[in-house]
C-alpha cells in the first residue's frame, strides 16, 4: 500500500479519524487534568467532537468510494448515516451531562467511551467486509457494555451490563459463526466478492450463514426474538445511556443490516426476505404488546424501540430503493422522537430521584406545560400518528412494503401500529388526564430545551420534510 | 496418516474437554478443561498450517483469557455446588436444541463447496514459500491495517472499560497524582511564617 | 377576487391553528398568577379565530361557483414532489358546505364552553386545532394530506374527551381513538396501493384513474373500514355513545355535528367515485347495515337512561339514512344524504347543547333525575322541543328534508330499504318524545330542580342561529341543494358511466 | 478415510453445539455461560482457519486473528462487569439476575 | 288573499307563542282569534269564488325541495275541495278560539294554548291547500305536531303526556305508509305534484312494482300506502287507539282537532287522491272494509264507555268510518259531505261536552252525572241538537214522494246518502258494498243507542255525583255559548242547505273536477278505465248524473238521460251509477228504523230502567268487558309494540351492543390484547438464560425454517 493510496483511503475515513483521534486526545487530556475540572470540559469537547465528525461526514468527505481493498466504503448511505449517528450521539451526550453531574458519574471515561462507541458505529455503517463489520460491531458493543454498567455502584446497572454483555457475546458468537460460514462458502470476506459468489449460485451454507449473521445483527437492533435484553438493559442502565442506546446504535445496526442484506445478498432476496419478514412481525408484535402493561417509562421506551425496529425491518424486507430511503427517513424521524422523549424524561426529576414510572408523569401538561406538550407531540410522533412527522416514517415504510407487494406485512404493520398507539396514548393520558402533586426539581436548561425543540420539531419538520426525503431518496437511488 | 491420527486425537480431546467444560461440577475444572480444549484446537490449527494462530491461541487464550477466568473463579467467593443445582432441568431442551443444531451444522459442513469464483475472489492468497507468520505479518500491516487499528481501539476500549468498572481508590492509600504534582507551585509548597520568639507556631 | 388569491383556502384552514398558536404563546409566556387573564384571553382569541374562519367560509361560499364542475379555490404547494405527494387543497360542491358547517358550529362551541373552568387555554387550543383538522379534511385534495387531517383530528378530540370529559372519560377517549384509528389504518394501506397505481396522491388524478375490479373490491373494503367506523355504521358504532356521553358539551357538538360527517364525506369523495364497481357490488351490504343501524339503534335509544347516550344512538340512526342515501346513488339519494349530514350537524349539535344546558346546571344526564323542567325553563323547553321534533324529522325542519330525500332515493333502488328506514322514522318519534316527556314535562318531583334557571343570554345567543338554521333549511332546501347539485350530478353521471363501461 | 475440510467443520460444529448446550444446562453459573461462549468462538476460529486452509486464503486466518483479539478484550470487559456485579450483589447466580423483568 | 288565510294563523301563533308572556294573555287571545276570524272571512270569500265562481287556481309561493325531478313547491291550491276544507277548518277553528276564551279562562298558559290552536290552524290550512303530496305531508305532520302539543297541553298530567306521545307515534305509523306512498308515487310518476300525478295516471295503470319477490300493481300499492296514512290520521281501525286517549287534551282541542278537522284529513286525502283510488280496485275495497269495520267497531265500543268525551271520540271514529267506506265505494262527494256536516255536529257535541265538564267541575265520568238538564238547559238543548244531527234524525219525505223535500238534521242527509250509496254500489257488484251497507245500518243503530245513552246518563235521571257539584252546575257564559249556538245552527241546517252542492244536482258545478261529483263504483271504473279518467269532460258527465246521486229512487230518469247524452257521458255515468237500479224502499228506511230502534233501546236501558246499564257493567259479562276494554286492542298493542320495542331495545342494547359488539369487539379485543401483553411480560422473566434460550431457539428456528423452505434438505 502506497502512501498515496493510504492518504486517498484515509480521506474517506475522516469522520472515523476525527472520532478515534479525538477520543485518544480527550483521554490524554482527562488524565492530565484534575478530574473535577476535566469532566465538564471533556464532555463539551466530546460534543464538539461528535458534531465535528457529523459535519465532516456531511461536508468534508468529498468523494465517495471504497478504501482498504474494498473493506471500507463511503457512499451516500454512509454519509447520511454517519451524520445522523454523530449528531444524535452529540445530543445524547448533551442530555447526559446534567445527569452525570447529579449522579456523580462524571468520570472522563464516559465521554471517551461514547466517542469510541460512535467510532464503532460509523465504522459499522461503512463496513464493506465481514471483518470490518465485526470490528465495528465489537468496538461499539464493548463500549456500550461498559456504559450500561457505568454506574458501577448500582445493582441494576451492573445487572443490566451483565445481561447485555452475556447476551451480546452470545450474539457475537452467532454472528461470527455465520460470518465464518459465509466466508467459507463464498471464498471471501469482502461484500463485493460475496455478492459475486452469491450471484453465481447460492447454496445452503451461504444461506444458513446469512441467517446466523442476520440473527447476530438482529440482536444489535434488538429485534424479536433477539430483543429480550432490551427492556432490562434500558431499565437498568443510567437514563442518558439508555437514551444513547435507543438512538445511535440502532441506526448504525439497522443500516449495517440493510447493507449486508442488500449488497452482498441482494441477489437472494427471496431467501432472506422471509426471515426478515418474520423478525419484523415478531418485533412489531412484541413491541406493541409488550409495552402495554409497562409501568416503567424506560422499559416502555424499550418495547417501543423493539416495535419501531420492526417497522424499520419492514422497510428492509422491501429490499428496494424505496425500502432503503423509507428506512432512512423512518429512522431519522424516529430518532427525533426518541431523543426528544428521553430529553423529556431526563428533564423530570423529583426530590427522590429521577422519574422512571409512567405514573410520575401525571398531570405534566399542567405542572409543566412546555414539557407536557412536547412529550405529547413526541409520543404521537413515535407512535406514527398523523400531523407528527413520525407518521411519515411509518407511512413510507408501509409504502415500501406495499410497493414490494408485501400486502400482508403492510396490513400487519398498520394493525400493530394501532396496538402501539394504545400505549403511547396511555402516556398521553397520564400526562393530560391524571393529576399529581409531585413537584419536579428544576431541570437543566439543556435537556429541557432539547425536549421542547424535539417536540416542536415533530410538527415543524413537516414543511421541510421534503428535504429529508430528498436526501434519503437520493441515497436509495444511488445505492441500488 | 499421522496427520489424520493427530486430527482425530486433537479433535477428540477438544470435543471431550469442551463437553467437560459445560458439565464439570467445579468451575475451576471447567476452566482447566477449557484450557485443554484450547490446546487441542491449537493442535488442529497446526495441522491446518496456521502455526501463528496456534501459538496465539495458546498465548492469548491460555495465557490471558483462561487465566483471567481462573482468577475470577477463584477470587469470587461463590458456592459453586449450589450453582449446579437444577442442572438437569433444562437438559432435555438443551439436548434437543443441540441435536438439531448438530444435525444442521453437520449437513452444512458436508455440503461445503466454495463458490465457483471462490478462488478468484480470494483477498489474500496464501503466498508460497513464506512462513505463516511472515505471510500474516505482510497482510496485517498492509492490506488489513484498517482492522488492525480497529483492533487496537477495541483493546483500548476493553482496557478503559475494565479499569473504569473495577478500579477503586481505597481511601487512606496515598497515590501519586501527576496533575497535582505538576500543578504544584511555590505558594502551595511553602508558607512563610513569622515566628515570634517564645510563642512557637501558634495556629 | 379569489381567482388570484390561491392560498385563500389554506388560510381559511389554518386560521384556527394560528389562533391556537396565539393562545399557546400567551399560555407559555404568561405567569401562573395570571391564570384568569389567560383564560379570558383564550376565550376571546378562540372566539375571534373561529369567527374569522366563519366569515371566511361565508366569503368562500359567496364566491363559490355552483355551476362549475371540478374543484375551486385550488391551492397547490409542492411538497415531497419526488414521490408524487403534494399539498393540495380545494373545494367542490360536495365539500364546500361542510367547511361552512364546521366554521359555523365552531364559534357556537366556543361560546357553549362557558362551563369549562379548568385549563381553558388548553381547551381552546385543542378546539382550534380540531377545527383546522376538520376543515382540512374537507379541503384536502391529496390522499395523504386528507389522511393527515383525518387522523390528526383524533388527537385534539382525544384530549378534549379525556381532560374535560365525564366520569368514564378515559375509557371513552381510548375507545374513540383506537376504534377510529383501527378503521383508518386499513384505509391507509389502500391509499398507498392507490398511490402506487396512480403514481400520485392527487385526488383529481385519482378521480380519473380506473382501478381494476379486484383491486377496487379490497380498496373499497379498506376505505369502508375507516368511514364506517367514522360514520358510524352498525356494528362499529359502539364508540360513539361512549364518546358522546363522556365528552364535554362542545365536544359532543363537534363530534356529532362535524366529525361524524367525515365518514359520509369520505364515501362521497373516495369510495363512490373511485371504486364505482365495488360500490355497486357492496351497496346491498351497505343498505342492510344502514337499515339495521336505523332500526336497531333507534330501539336501543329508546331504552337509554342517559340523555346524551340517547341522542348519540339517535345520531347513529340518522347516519344510517346518510349511508342509505349515498349508496342509492341517485340524485335524490345523494343530495338527501348530503342534506341529512348538514341538517344533522345543526340538529344533533343543538340537542347536545340542550343537554349541556341542563348538565351545566345539574351535573347529571340521567333522564330520571329530571322532569317538569318546563315549569322553570319554558324557553329551554321550547327550544329543546323544537330540536327534538327536528330530530324526529318533522316536516318544516331540516331533519325532514334529508330523511325524505334519502328515502325517496333509496326507494328507487329498493322498497325494502326505504321501508326499513321509514320504520326508523316511527321509532325516532317514540324515543325522542319519550325522553322529552320525561325531562321536560310532568311535575317537578326532584327538589333539586326547584331553583333551576332558564337560558341565560349567552345560551340564547348560542341557540338562535341554530334555530334559524334548522327552520330555514327545513323550508328552503334549495339553499343547499343548489350548491351541491352540480357536483352530485357530475358524481352520479361518472358513476353510471363507469358502471356501464364495466358492464360491457 | 482422509481428513478433509468436512471433518474440521464437523468438529467446529460439534464445539458450537456444545457451547449452545452448555448455555442450556449451566443456566445458573454466569462464568460457565461465558466459557460456553468462548467455546463458540473457538468453533468459529476452527471454521475460519479450516476454510482458510482449504481455500488457500489468508483472510480466514486474519479474521481468526482478530476474533481472538476481540475475544480477549471481550473476556476482559465481561469479567470486569461480572466482578462489578459480584461486588454489588455478592453472588453470581444467574438465577438471581432478575431484578428487572416484565 | 290566500296566503293570508294560510299564514295569518302562523304569524298569530308565533306572536302568541313567542311574545305571549310579554304582551299578556288577552292580547295573545285577541290576536289569534282575530287572525283566525279573518282567515275565516277570507275563506268564505274564497269558497264562493272557487266553488260557485269556478276560479280554481294554484298559487306558487316558493320551492321547498328541488333535486332533479323531485321538485316540491310551497303552494296554495284552491279548488272546491280545498275551499270546502278551508271553510270547515277556519270556521270551526274560529269558533273554538272563541269558545276557548271562556273554557280556558283560568288557565295560566292561555297564550300558549292559543298559539297552539293557531299553529294547528296553519298546519291544517297548509294541508288542505297543498298542491303536492309532500306539502300535504307537511301539513299532515304539522297537525300531528299541533295535536301532540295540544293533547299534552296540561303537561303536568302524565296521562296527558302519554296520550300525546301515543297520538304522535300512532300517527307516525300511518305516516310511515303515507311517506312510502309518496316515494312510490315519485318512483312511478316522477313527480309528487297532484296535477302531474293525476294526469299521468292513465299511462301507468298497468305499472308494476316488485316487492318482496311479488309484483303489485303500482297504483294499487300507492293507494294502499296512502290509505295507511289516512288510517293513522283518521283513527281507523288498527290505528284508532290514539283518538280516545287524545281526550286528555282540553275539550276545545278535542272539538277542533279530534272531531272536526284533523281527523278528517284522512278522508280529505282519499278524496284528494281519488284518481288514484279510482284506479285501485283492491285498495278501494280495503278502504271500504276498514271504514265499515271502524264504523261498527267504534260504535260498539262507544256503547260501553263512561267518559263523556270518550263516547264522543268513539263516535267520531265511527263516523270517520262512514266517510271512509263511502270513499272506498267511490262516493267521494258523499264522504266529503259527511265530513262537512260532521264537522258541525261533532264540534257541537264536543264543545257541549266541554260545557258539561266545565259545568260540573271537570268531571268527565258520566256515571257521576245525571239530571243536569235542569241546571244546564241551554247546554242540554245544544247537546240534543248535536245528538239528533249525529244520529241522523230525519225522513226521506222527498224521496218517498211524501213531501217535496226531505226533512232532517245535517247527519241525516250525509249519513243516509252514504248508507244508500253503499247499497247501490253493492248492488252493482262493488266489493263489500252490501256488507258495508249492513255495517252502516247496524252502526247507525248503535250510534243512536250510545248517543242517547249519553244524553240520558248526563242530563236525565238522578245526579250521581256529589251534591255541591250539582248545585254549582251552570250553563256556560257567552264566549262558550255563542259557538255552541253557531254550531247548532250548522248542525241543523248544513245538511239540507248544501246537499245539492255536495251530492245533489249542483255537484258538478260545485266540485268542478276536484272530486267526482257523484259516486263511482271502482269496479266499474276499472272496467272503463278511460271513463273514470281524470279529465275535462268528467265534470260535465257528472253534471248529468249528479242529480240522482244521493237519491236513487228516481235514478231511472237520470240514468236514461245520461245514457242519451253521449257515449262518453254514458260510460262515465254507468261508472257512476251502474245501471241506475232503484234502491228498495226498505233500504231507504232502514237507517231511519235503525236509529229509532237504537233510541228505543237507550230509553229502555237508561230512562225506563235507570241503572240497568250500570248493573250490566257491574256484572261485567264477557261481552261488556270486551266492549268496555275496547276489544282489548290497546292491551294487545301494548304487549306487542310497546313491550316488544322495549324488549327489543333492551336486547339490542344489553346483549347486542354491550355483550356482543362491545364484548367481542373493542372490549374483547382490548381484553385479549392486554392478556397477551401480560403473558408476554411474564415471558420476560428477567432470567438471563431464558433470554439466551429464546435467542438460540430463534436462531435455530430461522435456520431450520430456511433450510426446509429453500429445499436445502
Amino acid at each position: 500500500m502506497t502512501a498515496d493510496m493510504l492518504s486517498q483511503d484515509l480521506s474517506l475515513l475522516i469522520p472515523e479519524l476525527v472520532l478515534a483521534g479525538g477520543a485518544l486526545a480527550l483521554l490524554m487530556l482527562g488524565v492530565f487534568l484534575r478530574e473535577d475540572k476535566a469532566s465538564g470540559l471533556i464532555q463539551w469537547l466530546t460534543i464538539g467532537l461528535l458534531v465535528a465528525a457529523g459535519l465532516a461526514a456531511l461536508f468534508l468527505v468529498s468523494g465517495e468510494g471504497t478504501a482498504f481493498n474494498d473493506s471500507f466504503v463511503f457512499d451516500s448511505l454512509a454519509r447520511f448515516s454517519k451524520t445522523a449517528i454523530a449528531l444524535v450521539a452529540a445530543i445524547a451526550m448533551l442530555l447526559a451531562m446534567p445527569y452525570l453531574k447529579t449522579e456523580n458519574l462524571g468520570k472522563i471515561e464516559y465521554p471517551v467511551l461514547v466517542a469510541l462507541a460512535v467510532t464503532g458505529m460509523v465504522m459499522m455503517v461503512s463496513a464493506n467486509d465481514l471483518i470490518a463489520m465485526y470490528m465495528g460491531i465489537e468496538l461499539q458493543s464493548l463500549a456500550l457494555y461498559v456504559l450500561a454498567a457505568f454506574n458501577r455502584d448500582s445493582l441494576r446497572a451492573s445487572e443490566a451490563g451483565l445481561k447485555y454483555f452475556v447476551l451480546g457475546a452470545l450474539s457475537s458468537g452467532l454472528l461470527l459463526y455465520g460470518a465464518s460460514l459465509v466466508y467459507g462458502f463464498a471464498g471471501s470476506t469482502g461484500f463485493y466478492d460475496i455478492a459475486l459468489a452469491v450471484e453465481s449460485g447460492s447454496n445452503v451454507g451461504l444461506t444458513v450463514g446469512l441467517v446466523f449473521v442476520i440473527c447476530g445483527l438482529a440482536f444489535k437492533v434488538s429485534a424479536a426474538p433477539f430483543h429480550m435484553w432490551t427492556p432490562d438493559v434500558y431499565e437498568g442502565a443510567p437514563t442518558p445511556v439508555t437514551a444513547f442506546f435507543a438512538t445511535a446504535p440502532k441506526f448504525a445496526a439497522i443500516v449495517l443490516l440493510a447493507r449486508v442484506l442488500m449488497e452482498p445478498f441482494g441477489a437472494v432476496v427471496d431467501q432472506w426476505r422471509d426471515v426478515i419478514w418474520m423478525i419484523a412481525v415478531l418485533s412489531m408484535g412484541v413491541g406493541a404488546f409488550g409495552a402495554l402493561t409497562q409501568q416503567n417509562i424506560k422499559r416502555l421506551m424499550a418495547y417501543s424501540s423493539i416495535g419501531n425496529m420492526g417497522y424499520a425491518l419492514v422497510a428492509v424486507a422491501a429490499a428496494s430503493q424505496t425500502g432503503l430511503w423509507a428506512l432512512l427517513v423512518f429512522m431519522s424521524l424516529y430518532m427525533v422522537g426518541v431523543i426528544g422523549s428521553f430529553a423529556g424524561i431526563l428533564s423530570m426529576r423529583t426530590r427522590e430521584g429521577m422519574v422512571e414510572q409512567v405514573s410520575d408523569l401525571a398531570g405534566l401538561a399542567q405542572r409543566n406545560p412546555g414539557l407536557g406538550w412536547s412529550m405529547t407531540a413526541l409520543m404521537f410522533s413515535i407512535g406514527g400518528l398523523p400531523f407528527m412527522v413520525g407518521f411519515f416514517g411509518k407511512f413510507f415504510v408501509v409504502y415500501a412494503a406495499v410497493q414490494a407487494d408485501m400486502m400482508i406485512l403492510a396490513v400487519l404493520a398498520v394493525l400493530f401500529s394501532v396496538v402501539g398507539a394504545a400505549y403511547y396514548l396511555r402516556i398521553v393520558k397520564v400526562i393530560w388526564f391524571d393529576s399529581s402533586d409531585i413537584e419536579f426539581v428544576p431541570s437543566a436548561v439543556s435537556t429541557y430545551w432539547v425536549a421542547r425543540i424535539a417536540g416542536l420539531a415533530t410538527i415543524l419538520l413537516l414543511p421541510v420534510l421534503g428535504w429529508l426525503v430528498f436526501r434519503a431518496y437520493s441515497v436509495g437511488l444511488s445505492l441500488l | 496418516m499421522l496427520a489424520n491420527l493427530a486430527f482425530w486425537a486433537f479433535s477428540g480431546v477438544a470435543i471431550l474437554s469442551a463437553l467437560m467444560v459445560v458439565i464439570a461440577r467445579n468451575p475451576v475444572r471447567s476452566v482447566l478443561f477449557l484450557i485443554l480444549a484450547f490446546f487441542s484446537a491449537a493442535g488442529l490449527f497446526v495441522l491446518l498450517g496456521a502455526e501463528f494462530l496456534a501459538m496465539l491461541l495458546i498465548v492469548v487464550y491460555v495465557g490471558a483469557v483462561a487465566v483471567l477466568f481462573l482468577f475470577v473463579v477463584m477470587m469470587l467467593d461463590v458456592d459453586f455446588t449450589e450453582l449446579k443445582q437444577g442442572f438437569l432441568s433444562y437438559l432435555p431442551l438443551g439436548g434437543l436444541v443441540a441435536l438439531i443444531l448438530a444435525v444442521e451444522l453437520g449437513m452444512i459442513g458436508m455440503t461445503w463447496q466454495a463458490s465457483d469464483q471462490a478462488m478468484a475472489l480470494r483477498d489474500a492468497a496464501i503466498p508460497e514459500g513464506m512462513t505463516n507468520v511472515e505471510a500474516l505479518g505482510l497482510v496485517i500491516y498492509d492490506q488489513y491495517v484498517y482492522f488492525f487499528q480497529a483492533a487496537g481501539l477495541v483493546l483500548l476500549v476493553a482496557m478503559i472499560g475494565a479499569i473504569v468498572l473495577t478500579l477503586r481508590h481505597k481511601p487512606g492509600v496515598r497515590r501519586q497524582s501527576v496533575s497535582a504534582q505538576v500543578g504544584r507551585d511555590r505558594k502551595d509548597a511553602i508558607s512563610m511564617h513569622d515566628i515570634k520568639p517564645g510563642q512557637g507556631i501558634g495556629e | 377576487m379569489f381567482g388570484e388569491f390561491e392560498a385563500f383556502l389554506s388560510i381559511l384552514t389554518f386560521v384556527p391553528a394560528l389562533g391556537a398558536l396565539v393562545i399557546a404563546i400567551f399560555r407559555f409566556t404568561a405567569r401562573n398568577e395570571d391564570q384568569g387573564l389567560i383564560d379570558r384571553n383564550s376565550r376571546w382569541v378562540a372566539w375571534l379565530a373561529t369567527m374569522v374562519t366563519f366569515g371566511m367560509s361565508i366569503l368562500l361560499l359567496a364566491n363559490f361557483d355552483t355551476e362549475a364542475t371540478g374543484f375551486q379555490f385550488v391551492h397547490e404547494v409542492t411538497w415531497l414532489e419526488q414521490i408524487g405527494l403534494g399539498y393540495r387543497m380545494g373545494v367542490d360542491g360536495l365539500s364546500v358546505l361542510f367547511v361552512v358547517l364546521t366554521a359555523f358550529l365552531m364559534p357556537i362551541c366556543i361560546m357553549a364552553s362557558g362551563a369549562i373552568k379548568a385549563r381553558v387555554a388548553d381547551y381552546m387550543i385543542a378546539f382550534l386545532l380540531l377545527e383546522t383538522m376538520v376543515i382540512g379534511v374537507f379541503c384536502a385534495l391529496d390522499l395523504v394530506v386528507f389522511y393527515i387531517f383525518f387522523e390528526g383530528g383524533l388527537i385534539p378530540m382525544f384530549i378534549i374527551i379525556g381532560v374535560w370529559g365525564g366520569q368514564n372519560r378515559v375509557y371513552a377517549a381510548f375507545k374513540f381513538f383506537l376504534y377510529t384509528l383501527l378503521g383508518s389504518v386499513l384505509m391507509l394501506v389502500a391509499m398507498i396501493a392507490m398511490f402506487l397505481q396512480a403514481g400520485t396522491t392527487d385526488v383529481t388524478v385519482l378521480l380519473e384513474t380506473e382501478f381494476a375490479r379486484d383491486a377496487q373490491m379490497w380498496m373499497w373494503l379498506a376505505f369502508f373500514a375507516s368511514f364506517a367506523v367514522k360514520m358510524p355504521m352498525w356494528p362499529v358504532h359502539t364508540w360513539l355513545p361512549d364518546a358522546h356521553v363522556q365528552a364535554p358539551t362542545a365536544g359532543s357538538v363537534i363530534l356529532a355535528g362535524v366529525l361524524l360527517k367525515l365518514g359520509g364525506y369520505g364515501f362521497l369523495r373516495f369510495s363512490l367515485p373511485m371504486f364505482p364497481e365495488a360500490s355497486d357490488y357492496f351497496a346491498p351490504m351497505v343498505f342492510v347495515l344502514s337499515i339495521i343501524a336505523i332500526i336497531y339503534t333507534s330501539l336501543v335509544a329508546f331504552r337509554q337512561t342517559d340523555i346524551k347516550k340517547l341522542i348519540a344512538y339517535s345520531s347513529v340512526a340518522h347516519m344510517g339514512f346518510v349511508t342509505m342515501g349515498l349508496f342509492a346513488m341517485n340524485e335524490t339519494g345523494v343530495q338527501g344524504a348530503l342534506y341529512q349530514m348538514i341538517s344533522h350537524g345543526f340538529i344533533s349539535g343543538a340537542l347536545f347543547l340542550c343537554v349541556g344546558v341542563i348538565y351545566d346546571r345539574m351535573h347529571t344526564r340521567e333522564i330520571a333525575f329530571y322532569g317538569g323542567l318546563v315549569h322553570r325553563m319554558p324557553v329551554f323547553a321550547a327550544i329543546f322541543g323544537l330540536f327534538a321534533m327536528a330530530n324526529v324529522g318533522l316536516p318544516g325542519t331540516s331533519g325532514f328534508v334529508g330523511e325524505i330525500m334519502t328515502m325517496v332515493g333509496a326507494f328507487q333502488v329498493s322498497w325494502w330499504i326505504a321501508t326499513g328506514a321509514a320504520v326508523g322514522v316511527i321509532l325516532s318519534a317514540m324515543y325522542m318524545l319519550t325522553v322529552y316527556r320525561d325531562v321536560v314535562f310532568g311535575e317537578i318531583t326532584n327538589p333539586k330542580l326547584e331553583n333551576i334557571t332558564d337560558l341565560n343570554r349567552m345560551e340564547w345567543l348560542i341557540f338562535v342561529p341554530l334555530v334559524i338554521g334548522t327552520l330555514v333549511l327545513g323550508v328552503f332546501s334549495t339553499l343547499i341543494t343548489d350548491v351541491t347539485a352540480t357536483a352530485v350530478n357530475h358524481l352520479i353521471s361518472n358513476y353510471d358511466a363507469a358502471l356501464a363501461a364495466s358492464a360491457q | 478415510m482422509d481428513v478433509g475440510l468436512g471433518h474440521y467443520l464437523a468438529v467446529a460444529g460439534v464445539l458450537f453445539t456444545i457451547g449452545v448446550f452448555g448455555i442450556f444446562v449451566n443456566r445458573k453459573n454466569v462464568i460457565i455461560l461465558l466459557m460456553s461462549v468462548e467455546l463458540i468462538l473457538l468453533s468459529v476460529n476452527i471454521n475460519l482457519v479450516a476454510f482458510s486452509a482449504h481455500l488457500g486464503d489468508l483472510a480466514g486466518q486474519v479474521f481468526a486473528l482478530f476474533v481472538l483479539t476481540v475475544a480477549a478484550a471481550e473476556a476482559a470487559v465481561g469479567l470486569a462487569i461480572l466482578v462489578v456485579y459480584f461486588r454489588n450483589r455478592g453472588d453470581i447466580s444467574v438465577e438471581g439476575v432478575n431484578l428487572m423483568k416484565g | 288573499m290566500a296566503p293570508i288565510i294560510v299564514f295569518g294563523p302562523l304569524l298569530a301563533s308565533a306572536f302568541a307563542g313567542l311574545l305571549g308572556n310579554h304582551v299578556g294573555h288577552r292580547t295573545a287571545q285577541i290576536v289569534t282569534t282575530a287572525t283566525v276570524l279573518l282567515s275565516f272571512v277570507l275563506s268564505v270569500i274564497v269558497f264562493f269564488d272557487v266553488t260557485y265562481g269556478g276560479n280554481a287556481q294554484t298559487i306558487h309561493l316558493a320551492t321547498w325541495m328541488s333535486v332533479g325531478a323531485f321538485d316540491v313547491s310551497w303552494a296554495i291550491k284552491l279548488d272546491s275541495l280545498s275551499a270546502v276544507m278551508l271553510v270547515v277548518v277556519t270556521s270551526v277553528s274560529s269558533l273554538v278560539h272563541i269558545y276557548s276564551w271562556g273554557y280556558m279562562e283560568h288557565d295560566p298558559h292561555r297564550a300558549r294554548f292559543f298559539s297552539y290552536l293557531s299553529l294547528f290552524t296553519f298546519a291544517m290550512l297548509s294541508l288542505v291547500t297543498a298542491d303536492n303530496f309532500l306539502q300535504l305531508f307537511f301539513g299532515w305532520e304539522g297537525v300531528g305536531l299541533a295535536s301532540y302539543l295540544l293533547i299534552g297541553f296540561w303537561y303536568k298530567k302524565k296521562s296527558a303526556n302519554d296520550a300525546a306521545i301515543k297520538a304522535f307515534v300512532t300517527n307516525r305509523v300511518g305516516d310511515f305508509g303515507f311517506a312510502l306512498g309518496i316515494m312510490a308515487l315519485f318512483l312511478v310518476f316522477g313527480s309528487v305534484t297532484f296535477d302531474d300525478v293525476f294526469a299521468a295516471i292513465p299511462e301507468h295503470t298497468d305499472a308494476v312494482l316488485a316487492f318482496a319477490g311479488m309484483e303489485f300493481n303500482a297504483i294499487e300499492l300507492i293507494a294502499f300506502l296512502l290509505f295507511i296514512g289516512a288510517m293513522g290520521k283518521s283513527a281507523q281501525f288498527f290505528l284508532h287507539v290514539w283518538l280516545p286517549d287524545a281526550m286528555e287534551g282540553p275539550t276545545p282541542v278535542s272539538a277542533l282537532i279530534h272531531a272536526a278537522t284533523m281527523v278528517t284529513a284522512g278522508v280529505f286525502l282519499v278524496c284528494r287522491a281519488f284518481p288514484i283510488f279510482e284506479n285501485a280496485e283492491a285498495a278501494s275495497a280495503f278502504v271500504t272494509v276498514i271504514g265499515a269495520t271502524t264504523a261498527l267497531f267504534a260504535a260498539t265500543v262507544g256503547m260501553a264507555q263512561n267518559d263523556i268525551k270518550r263516547v264522543v271520540a268513539y263516535s267520531t271514529c265511527s263516523q270517520l268510518g262512514y266517510m271512509f267506506f263511502a270513499a272506498g265505494l267511490g262516493l267521494y262527494g258523499a264522504a266529503m259531505f259527511h265530513l262537512f256536516t260532521h264537522a258541525f255536529f261533532k264540534a257541537l257535541l264536543f264543545l257541549g261536552s266541554g260545557a258539561v265538564i266545565h259545568g260540573v267541575h271537570d268531571e268527565q265520568d258520566m256515571r257521576k252525572m245525571g239530571g243536569l238538564y235542569k241546571m244546564m238547559p241551554m247546554t242540554w238543548m245544544m247537546m240534543l241538537i248535536g245528538t239528533v244531527a249525529l244520529t241522523g234524525v230525519g225522513f226521506s219525505f222527498g224521496v218517498l214522494g211524501l213531501l217535496p223535500w226531505d226533512l232532517g238534521f245535517a247527519g241525516f242527509f250525509s249519513k243516509d246518502a252514504i248508507i244508500e250509496g253503499a247499497f247501490m254500489a253493492g248492488r252493482e257488484g262493488v266489493f263489500f258494498g252490501i256488507p258495508a251497507f249492513w255495517f252502516g245500518v247496524v252502526a247507525a243503530l248503535l250510534t243512536s243507542f250510545y248517543s242517547w245513552r249519553l244524553i240520558f246518563m248526563t242530563f236525565h235521571g238522578k245526579f250521581r255525583g256529589p251534591k255541591e257539584v250539582y248545585e254549582h252546575a251552570h250553563d256556560p257564559k257567552f264566549a262558550m255559548a255563542m259557538p255552541l249556538v253557531v254550531l247548532a245552527i250548522g248542525a241543523i241546517f248544513a245538511g239540507g242547505i248544501f246537499k245539492k252542492d255536495f251530492i245533489g244536482e249542483n255537484a258538478g258545478h260545485f266540485w268542478h273536477d276536484a272530486v267526482p261529483a257523484a259516486s263511482h263504483g271502482p269496479a266499474v271504473a276499472g272496467d272503463h278505465g278511460e271513463a273514470a279518467a281524470y279529465g275535462d269532460d268528467h265534470a260535465e258527465a257528472d253534471t248529468h248524473a249528479a242529480d240522482d246521486a244521493h237519491s236513487p229512487a228516481d235514478d231511472d230518469h237520470g240514468a236514461e238521460a245520461a245514457y242519451a247524452s253521449s257515449d262518453d257521458h254514458a260510460e262515465a255515468r254507468e261508472g257512476d251509477h251502474g245501471g241506475g237500479h232503484h234502491p228498495p224502499t226498505w233500504v231507504l228506511l232502514s237507517p231511519f228504523f235503525a236509529t229509532l230502534f237504537g233510541f228505543g233501546l237507550a230509553i229502555w236501558f237508561y230512562l225506563i230502567n235507570e241503572g240497568m246499564g250500570a248493573r250490566i257493567a257491574a256484572r261485567g259479562g264477557p261481552l261488556h268487558s270486551f266492549l268496555y276494554n275496547k276489544w282489548y286492542v290497546d292491551e294487545i298493542y301494548h304487549f306487542v309494540f310497546v313491550r316488544g320495542a322495549k324488549g327489543l331495545g333492551d336486547l339490542f342494547w344489553k346483549i347486542g351492543d354491550v355483550k356482543l359488539i362491545d364484548g367481542l369487539g373493542p372490549n374483547g379485543v382490548a381484553g385479549t390484547t392486554l392478556a397477551a401483553a401480560r403473558r408476554l411480560a411474564k415471558g420476560q422473566s428477567g432470567f438471563l438464560y431464558h433470554y439466551a434460550f429464546v435467542m438460540l431457539i430463534g436462531v435455530l428456528g430461522f435456520s431450520v425454517w430456511i433450510l426446509v423452505s429453500q429445499g436445502g434438505l
